[in-house]
């Protein structure tokens, strides 16, 4: 574990001392929960339909897939058109587009940034490489299937998946937000314990709490 | 007006670090990365600042490790092939052309001399893809979000003019050992020229909107100075030396493929600031711009693409070392291969640009550098994290 | 005391709510068009003109939000109620009954303050949430406002000196009577230092580097998700409209119906876009620096030749 | 030509070991590891040599060495030289030439990080580099197998096969007769 993440005491700069537990203070304990849908089947019809159309990306390239959504963003393929927009941080994005391979350095930060996202939230795999490993089928530091560590909703093959591709997925991605059936941040919530058991196999110095707020 | 009194604090440690105490009050711990739009890819900056000036800053990387010379080790000098160009992922041409040559030097292959024309033309066509995604990235880092959409307008049309050529956009696994993949498609050259028409056009609308404009000026000229001793003790090579006066390129010195036929000046600069670089990249592409309308006027028009190759499956190539070297758009790109006469590469070590620049040298840079500058100052450097940890 | 609140007129209670319903939706519009000019300059097709409308819905929709203190909870409240206070007190249509909301005597010394309130209330919020960037990026905010707000009150002391009066009704009366007489022409080294101050309130390059992504992801906002982002969209829609109101009430003569405030706000507004699409952003220091050296010199003229 | 030349050179001050010119412009030369830093010092100050291209380590599993692999350029004869040292696989442990180049302190926490060879004295020589909590062997040694640790760490998706390209090849080109 890092120093700067052990329990001890810090001088404040008026002089007090105060004792500190970074895991305990930063952070609050308490796991996710299922959290059910609106109260009626027409809200929750016009919210789904609005989740849809609105998808905010993470801008978080974890791989190579990332050198294909600046054309995403250009005059070319130009996803605001459907909605799409990239959003610089966690709590305000609801899509995370995995973009290719997660070396095991680079799932920790996922996962942190992953549960720090506000559900209702989706995950879209992009490229072969989270699908069973691709190219890296036999390499020691990439995981070889994203499902076991975060709930996915979609998956883009190929290597690299074109751009075009890429807006099939998030059409199709849509569909499956306005059917009701995205339910990625409750399926994380109801296997937390078989997600962290995952999670923790491969990540060796776990030094994050269980679940970030 | 807003100088800060800096005498006082960070002291240095009898060891040469620096004393920083974080609960002091006196300094703020910043991590830029590996989430954060300022990033160049996925790499991660650990900047301790007081005020507004960064005190000491440290480059993490290892995100995108996928361990490429081990896995190597482990494939035939064939299979080898289709993974190397993923090393980098904006230039991949650079890891399949090093690779190729420094196994074909190993082997002792002669490629024809068609493959070695179509060799330079992608190379050259993947230079512009990286500049023309950098100056993107240079004028995004300041907030002048259109040249980016511009640029990558234009890349799209490159993008288009690989995707005929080798049927990819991205990763193309075009040059392999012994020669290329094709031949060039009918009426190749006439569609490239339209698509150089419009890139040189808009290079022109970025030199106006961002090259003239008074306020990238004044966040440019004069920041992020590589001084002139730096550029040996930090390794640093490419358009960043150039900036700086240095004028090397390997594409001059140690000429490879078929840069002998071709007719260039050296692109330099002498200023060394982050305007500088951009400026001698900029030119630069249109250097490139150049080359391959010479490339395409002076090359053959008929003739083999590929060597006669042994049984790839049962390749065995005898034991020596060497270093190939290409001088991709960051600057040196090279390959150390080791073989031990059996049909798996001994050792491959991957010298990509990055390395140096944006791990020494960048943490020497940061230092006293503003906070608002360090997004820009990492993009100057160019540097694509892939080929640091492979 | 009585008297007063007898003869107050309740019915323009209901008339000021109409008048921020309609405020924001122009204000919606506006952002998204924004947007689709920003985005037409790089070539590209843009969000749809109701994409605004999705995502204030999608946020309200969200299932789960942290809080981080009940200055977290406030922030965006002081934000929004910076940008429907300074809509609710300044006369929008010159003349209507109906429209000139809770106008005053010194509704001009009100205004000059909530101009200020909401990035104030920010900064409580911001500084709650506790993410360094969003500490860096509203202390870059307040010293940017604070240099910004320099030109535009001595560009609004002068106007009240022309006009010898704090009533902004007063002043648009003043400027009736044909184009030359508005203040843009009758003072215009105020308006053009008020309108330098304008564009560095904007938010927009090369004033943004408040917000800044590639430096300090979106700064002050960075932690803000869900109802909270939504409420300060609503106020990004809400609050550029309401000050704009303002100038074009001291400056550009005001408008006697909604037609003529669609098209000067819209004008107006179009300063800001247009130079920040071209633009990168300036440094903090730099930013203050040019409002110092550009802007204020300018103010002080206007107020001296009064 | 030039490079034996060169070699020439520097024999008559240092003792060097085989020379292997592999081109014109590139030739190895093998050193002892005590003479390492100062012919370092000497072709970087003398010969001209100032650019450190890069530094690397082979492992010769069989031997029980490493070799180390300091790659040198001249930047105006445009020259390479490449310096081979062998240390024992046992002890790896090498003196550090960070004072020389700033920037070899990287190579050497890679090589740390990726090979377990020691460079006493290079800083942040301890942090970690690439991996993160890595536990075992330096997964650049020959004796690391990648994809037993990949079988055993991560799980496969049920359905995948993996061939190996010589008997696959045979089956496509033979069928069944493909033993003969």
């Amino acid at each position: 574990m890092k120093e700067e993440l052990l329990k001890r005491i810090v001088k404040t700069p008026d002089g007090q001392e105060i004792e500190v537990d970074p895991l305990l203070d930063y952070y609050c304990q308490e796991g996710p929960t299922v959290q059910p849908p609106a109260y009626t089947a027409i809200i929750e019809k016009l919210f789904n339909w609005a989740r849809s159309e609105s998808l905010w990306i993470l801008g978080f390239g974890t791989g190579c897939g990332a050198i294909e959504m600046r054309p995403l963003m250009t005059p070319r393929f130009d996803a605001y058109r459907y909605g799409i927009q990239w959003r610089p941080t966690p709590r305000q994005s609801n899509l995370f587009v995995i973009s290719g391979y997660l070396s095991t350095k680079t799932l920790k930060r996922v996962i942190r940034s992953y549960e720090q996202m506000q559900g209702p939230k989706y995950v879209v795999g992009l490229g072969s490489c989270t699908i069973n490993g691709g190219m890296y089928w036999d390499s020691y530091n990439t995981i070889k299937r994203l499902d076991d560590y975060l709930p996915v909703d979609v998956y883009i093959a190929g290597c690299m998946p074109r751009p075009e591709a890429l807006l099939a997925g998030f059409e199709e991605l849509k569909k499956i937000i306005r059917a009701g059936k995205a339910e990625g941040a409750n399926l994380y919530a109801k296997n937390f314990e078989w997600y962290k058991a995952n999670q923790k196999s491969v990540i060796h110095d776990w030094d994050m709490p269980d679940y970030n707020w | 007006m807003f100088e800060l009194d800096r005498s006082q604090y960070p002291q240095k440690k009898p060891d040469g670090t620096l004393d920083i105490d974080l609960s002091s009050g006196k300094y703020l711990k910043l991590w830029q990365g590996p989430q954060h739009p300022g990033i160049t890819g996925n790499m991660a900056i650990e900047l301790t600042v007081c005020g507004d000036e960064v005190v000491e800053g440290k480059t993490h990387v290892g995100y995108l490790h996928r361990g490429f010379e081990k896995l190597m080790e482990r494939r035939t000098f064939m299979q080898c092939f289709p993974i190397v160009c993923r090393i980098c992922v904006p230039e991949p041409d650079f890891n399949e052309y090093c690779y190729a040559a420094a196994v074909e030097e190993l082997a002792g292959l002669e490629v024809p001399e068609m493959a070695n024309w179509i060799r330079t033309l992608i190379l050259e066509m993947g230079r512009i893809n990286s500049y023309l995604m950098y100056l993107g990235g240079q004028a995004g880092a300041l907030g002048l979000g259109v040249i980016g959409q511009w640029t990558t307008y234009v890349r799209d049309l490159m993008l288009d003019r690989f995707e005929e050529l080798t049927g990819a956009r991205i990763y193309h696994m075009f040059i392999l050992p012994g020669g290329v993949r094709d031949r060039l498609p009918e009426g190749f050259a006439g569609r490239m020229e339209k698509a150089l028409q419009e890139i040189e056009s808009t290079l022109g609308d970025v030199e106006k909107v961002m090259f003239h404009n008074a306020v990238f000026k004044k966040r440019t000229v004069g920041v992020g100075v590589i001084e002139a001793g730096w550029v040996d003790s930090y390794g640093i090579t490419g358009p960043n030396a150039r900036a700086a006066g240095v004028a090397k390129d390997v594409r001059k010195d140690q000429p490879y493929l078929v840069y002998p036929e071709l007719d260039f000046e050296l692109v330099t600069g002498k200023d060394s600031d982050i305007y500088a670089r951009a400026d001698v990249r900029r030119r630069d592409l249109l250097l490139s711009v150049d080359l391959i309308r010479q490339i395409l006027a002076k090359m053959p028009k008929t003739g083999e693409v590929m060597a006669k190759l042994p049984n790839v499956l049962h390749w065995k190539i005898p034991r020596g070392e060497t270093y190939v070297r290409g001088e991709c758009s960051r600057g040196e790109y090279g390959y150390y291969l080791v073989t031990d006469g059996s049909g798996y590469p001994r050792r491959v070590n991957v010298r990509g640009p990055s390395y140096t620049h944006s791990i020494a040298l960048f943490e020497r840079m940061v230092i006293n550098a503003n906070i608002s500058d360090v997004a820009a100052l990492l993009v100057s450097l160019h540097t694509y994290p892939p080929e640091i940890e492979r | 005391m009585m008297e007063a609140l007898v003869e107050f007129n309740w019915m323009r209670i209901p008339w000021a709510l109409l008048t921020v319903f309609i405020v924001f939706n122009y204000g919606f519009l506006m952002t998204a068009l924004i947007q689709k000019i920003a985005a037409r300059v790089g070539r590209r097709h843009g969000i749809p003109i109701w994409q605004n409308y999705i995502d204030l819905i999608k946020n309200y929709a969200l299932r789960t939000s942290i809080t981080h203190g009940v200055m977290f909870y406030l922030g965006p409240v002081f934000r929004l109620s910076g940008g429907v206070g300074l809509l609710l007190f300044v006369p929008t249509i010159y003349g209507s009954d109906m429209f000139s909301n809770f106008s005053f005597a010194g509704d001009l010394i009100l205004a000059l303050y909530f101009v200020f309130f909401g990035t104030l209330g920010m900064a409580l919020g911001a500084a709650e949430s506790g993410h360094p960037y969003s500490a860096i990026g509203i202390t870059r905010g307040l010293s940017q406002m604070t240099a910004a707000e320099l030109p535009f009150a001595l560009a609004v002391f002068a106007v009240a000196l022309q006009y010898q009066t704090l009533s902004i009704t007063d002043i648009v009366a003043a400027q009736q009577g044909g184009v030359l007489n508005w203040t843009l022409f009758t003072n215009p080294f105020a308006v053009a230092a008020a309108m330098m101050s304008f564009l560095g309130s904007m938010m927009r390059p090369p004033f943004d580097v408040v917000l800044a992504p590639q430096e300090i992801p979106i700064g002050p906002p960075t932690e803000y998700h869900s109802s909270f982002l939504a409420m300060m969209q609503t106020n990004r829609a809400l609050f550029p409209i309401a000050k704009i109101v303002v100038y074009m009430n001291l400056f550009f003569g005001g408008a006697a119906s909604w037609p003529v405030l669609f098209l000067k706000v819209f004008l107006i507004y179009m300063v800001s876009a247009f130079v920040g699409v071209v633009f990168p952003r300036f440094r903090v220091e730099q930013s203050i620096r040019w409002f110092l050296i550009w802007a204020v010199p300018l103010g002080i003229l206007a107020v001296v030749l009064v | 030509m030039v490079m034996q030349a060169l070699y020439d050179t520097l024999k008559q001050r240092f003792p060097l070991g085989e020379l292997t010119v592999q081109r014109d412009n590139l030739a190895f030369i093998t050193v002892e590891a005590v003479r390492l830093y100062p012919l370092l010092r000497y072709l970087r100050d003398h010969e001209g040599f100032s650019h450190l291209v890069l530094l690397t380590a082979v492992d010769w599993l069989e031997d029980g060495q490493f070799q180390l692999t300091y790659l040198l350029n001249n930047r105006a004869k445009c020259q390479d030289v490449g310096l081979r040292v062998m240390i024992p696989r046992d002890k790896p442990e090498m003196e550090s030439i960070h004072d020389l180049w700033p920037a070899a302190a990287t190579y050497q926490r890679e090589l740390r990080e990726m090979f377990g060879i020691d460079f006493p004295g290079s800083p942040r020589l301890e942090e970690e580099f690439i991996l993160e909590g890595w536990h075992g062997i330096p997964p650049y040694r020959r004796d690391f197998d990648t994809l037993a640790y990949a079988r055993e760490t991560f799980r496969d998706r049920p359905g995948r096969e993996t061939r190996d390209p010589a008997q696959h090849m045979k089956q496509q080109l033979y069928g069944d007769k493909g033993d003969v």
